[in-house]
């Protein structure tokens, strides 16, 4: 058995199966190598990509290239803070890459890169309508979560923790609460820390989860990414194995008969 | 063909006639894979960048992936 | 990569060296064939056993014949109250077993099943004198952890949560505590409820995790045994690659300029 | 050979002399293996249970190994 | 001393200066009197009240006669799920109560009882155009709660956890980013289950704790009321005094020196 | 009503009946006035001193002369990390303070601050045998709690989190079983870093809470001990009042019926 | 004075010409306090009771305040 | 009356008989409250002060309390 999830158990995202659960962020590596390398070694298939202008060029310049074979790239808005900004960007996107997926980005406030829910449901509405596979990055709401799967969301993106932040899971009561309900797949999205982080979020019910900073900035990306694929697999794995109740008392695991020194 | 034109948030001298032109004048290769192009907040399609004129008070977005989280 | 640790990270107890960082118990599976093929699907080396009257007999009755050749039997004190009983137990267990390894169990109260360390150390402190390779069943006191390392014990078994309780690490600060200053290795035992809490127990610096009522009262054992090995391994990964700092505040991943629609 | 015996806390009328034939007695195959002696709270090795003497009033333990966690 | 915050630091909202940091609820009481001798124990000043059709009569028939003078009457929208329904109900309550203060509550799941934040936004809006005293109950999103103040609101109150759930904070980060943020005053709203919940979330930043359940349903609702009214303030005074920052290692409260027994 | 208990729910250790259920300690203060209007603010009756050697004088030099009518002092062992260091300071401080009353500390760590277990019941065990009144400092497990009382303690002080690292109660779980199962009273000591730690701590079956760096080191330590006081005061109303259940979902406090808009 | 009205979601005969009539006729006394009235989701301020007609067909809401949280 | 004597872990020259002229030679009055003294790990009652003699080689340890958590 290798560390990727069964065949018999893809992730099915708007009628297209994934077998790997894991979707990376491509930003903040030391290099390209290395993240082609952590790529590789995470096993996601999906990878996300920003827009930006030309003049703005860094070593990703020709990301396309790079790996535009090898990987589905997700193009997202980030950074964009108004409905105009977010669907403009998006429809670039799909110009620049050739795709009508996109993970949908609306920032609401610059310091806690918070979505603006409000603006983000009905940007979503107008690229769903525009033909955009749309996978918004939103929070841990689920009424707001059911709203954008009701506007024909493909996926919907909660946040563990702020992006980048590395606090992993907050609030695992409300991500629980979205996975029970949504209609859509659950991408868990941002804060991601470390592995256990991501294992958890599969264990609530997440169909699938986003890390970029986490694997980008760790001492060892490579040894990251592994351990990610590994987690993802894990919480999946258990999640469909069906854990045992938390109990609030002990229960012994070894029989309690025949001890030596006790009567008949 | 007088007049400014708005680059990616920069004012420049109009120095094209087409969309197509202005890649050319700005050494974007037209036929280069990624780059996508969007004059006074409307994406103009790959195709009809041969055709689509630009004018005096454009503002023009030239566009390509980056690595994102 | 298959979900085992590197050849080149063994876990060393005693001078021997195991490929697998993951002990399964071997109780309360639903019945002897689930028990072989979930030990099989952990990659478990080590298991373990407990010592009985013969007149007690279940499907385990020859354990040793089923397993003893493939997997090293670690033998435990389940049950024991008392030093003596304690200690001959674990003589008993090395001649039944010809493996001078014990698990040492010392029960201080029936129904939480926590240690009387106390009488813990003394015991640990005879059976080392007596030649024994003693793995005590400990609080994650780092006190108490680091006695037991004093008076000889091979390694320590600090508890997650309660035996069975499936409440995973209702600790976590203490039990980095006591990885951070044991001279010995480190297993958690006891209390894992499912697979991040084995990930998250070898992030926080375990050299290796004890399981059994998690992978033998899940749904389906084979499936949680596998999560395990999975979890296990992306626990140590992620330890030896080196997490992201937790961070208050957000740190945007994609590039921060080149926005369209910003000013040049 | 009088008197009784306590084996795994169960008294019975001693009806062996030996560690070796207490076992037999109990239909336990000495050359099995996991089998393990104590005889008043002292192991008794495999190579001795034939020399070791039983007599009235001894505290015999037999165990083996059961699944445990 | 008393329990009650001194005169010196009042909780002003919208220019009204309240010295209770504490809003009951009054609904879900074993009966009128137990509520009114509640309400006196917990010195609250401002209590709220839901807004029904003549039909429906309950022991609280006469809620204004009963404590209309005493205690400023907040109505509540509770229980609608359109900005329609939501903005009439204010309406009439303004008419009935002849106050301009509204808790807006807009519900956008029966189940879980959380806001629709989107709608919520345009009916506080309305209602703010209108005339009215705006007190929204809301999520713990930084961004829907500052864009409540911006749109005129004159307090915010989100949620600690679901209504009636009794799991206190399940979000204490975003409380206190909330709490950081917000140019209003933030008054946690449900989900406080004890008294040590309102005393952390005054000590979070909240400028108040609004409780109902908690004490209508205690087995002792007049000794709860007494409980919650010291633990606000016990929160705010520690939110006064400065806490000490947590640390992860110990520091000695005794001197370290001059002890017996140690050399010169 | 005030912020203490009331007089008929006094607590009582060794037959001694104390209005107050806080604890405080003298060390740390930033000077002798603040120190003494401090303990007036709290409300304390008892208040723990150190022993040490007459060379070493600080402020504190005459803190008999200063509190000794007013309030109860309980001398501490701090500091001591052997039996017979441990019982012999308890000795003298009998003999300075003539109190059989002793705080008995024996670290095992000098970093954490833990205390030896094993250590700490044989000294406590021969102090009780010399006639002392005993409340040892020790770890929130269970069994060594039960025998500290079976030993003969007056009362448990179990650490919440490291002294003075102001993390409060790490293990709440542990904490609850050791109050459930305890035989004598259990004061919580050591990691209080803010109000609604002790009253958490009360509502969890403390019968105390003992403090001292999260006052003396406070910003405004009156402040802080008026918040300890009706933070105390709180927890333990809460605790006799009987809180609601915590429900995984949420449960209306308005009526449900009657709502505008609705059909007959 | 013909056809039904609706009251608090009830249709009933029409049988008030005004508002306050309708009050006096559901056994509410209008000069009670914590009353308010819409009429077709419109508020209906106390002052205008006396004045405000009914028709066939009208939906009318009637209210007060209960406990709530 | 030769030899050194240790004070809360100093040695000095032995100067006192008794530990009541101990106290004194140090400094200290006996009559004061909070004090209190042992020698060779045995605490001494105040009132055997007077009459509890020290001799070389002793080790005295003269304490009283502090502020402490």
């Amino acid at each position: 058995m290798d560390g990727e999830t069964p065949l018999s158990d893809p992730l099915v995202i708007a009628g297209r199966s994934l077998r790997s659960r894991l979707i990376l962020g491509t930003a903040r590596f030391p290099n390209r190598q290395v993240m082609l390398d952590a790529i590789e070694a995470s096993g996601a298939e999906v990878i996300t990509a920003s827009i930006r202008r030309i003049s703005l060029d860094g070593y990703a310049e020709s990301l396309v290239d790079l790996v535009g074979g090898r990987y589905q790239l997700l193009p997202n808005t980030a950074g964009c803070s108004s409905v105009r900004d977010a669907v403009l960007t998006a429809q670039l996107a799909r110009e620049a890459l050739e795709t009508d997926w996109v993970k949908l980005e609306l920032i609401g406030d610059r310091e806690t890169l918070y979505p603006d829910v409000a603006d983000l449901i009905q940007a979503a509405e107008e690229l769903v309508g525009d033909g955009f596979t749309v996978l918004p990055y939103c929070t841990d709401d689920p009424v707001v979560c059911r709203r954008l799967a009701d506007v024909g969301c493909a996926a919907v993106m909660p946040l563990g923790s702020p992006i980048g932040s590395g606090m992993g899971l907050i609030n695992p009561y409300n991500l629980e609460m979205v996975c029970t309900r949504s209609p859509v797949p659950v991408i868990l999205d941002a804060g991601i820390g470390t592995a256990s982080d991501a294992a958890r979020a599969m264990e609530l019910g997440c169909d699938g989860v986003m890390v970029n900073s986490a694997i980008a900035q760790a001492n060892d990306p490579l040894g990251m990414a592994a351990a990610m694929r590994d987690a993802v697999a894990a919480g999946r794995r258990a999640r469909l194995a069906g854990r045992i109740p938390r109990r609030a008392y002990a229960e012994a695991s070894s029989p309690q008969l025949g001890l030596i020194g006790s009567g008949s | 063909m007088n007049g400014t034109i708005c680059i990616n948030g920069e004012d420049r001298q109009l120095a094209a006639t087409t969309v197509i032109e202005l890649l050319r004048a700005e050494g974007v290769d037209p036929g280069r894979r990624g780059v996508a192009v969007a004059v006074n907040g409307r994406v103009v399609r790959r195709s009809d960048w041969p055709t689509t004129p630009l004018s005096a008070g454009d503002a023009v977005e030239i566009v390509k992936p980056f690595a994102g989280g």
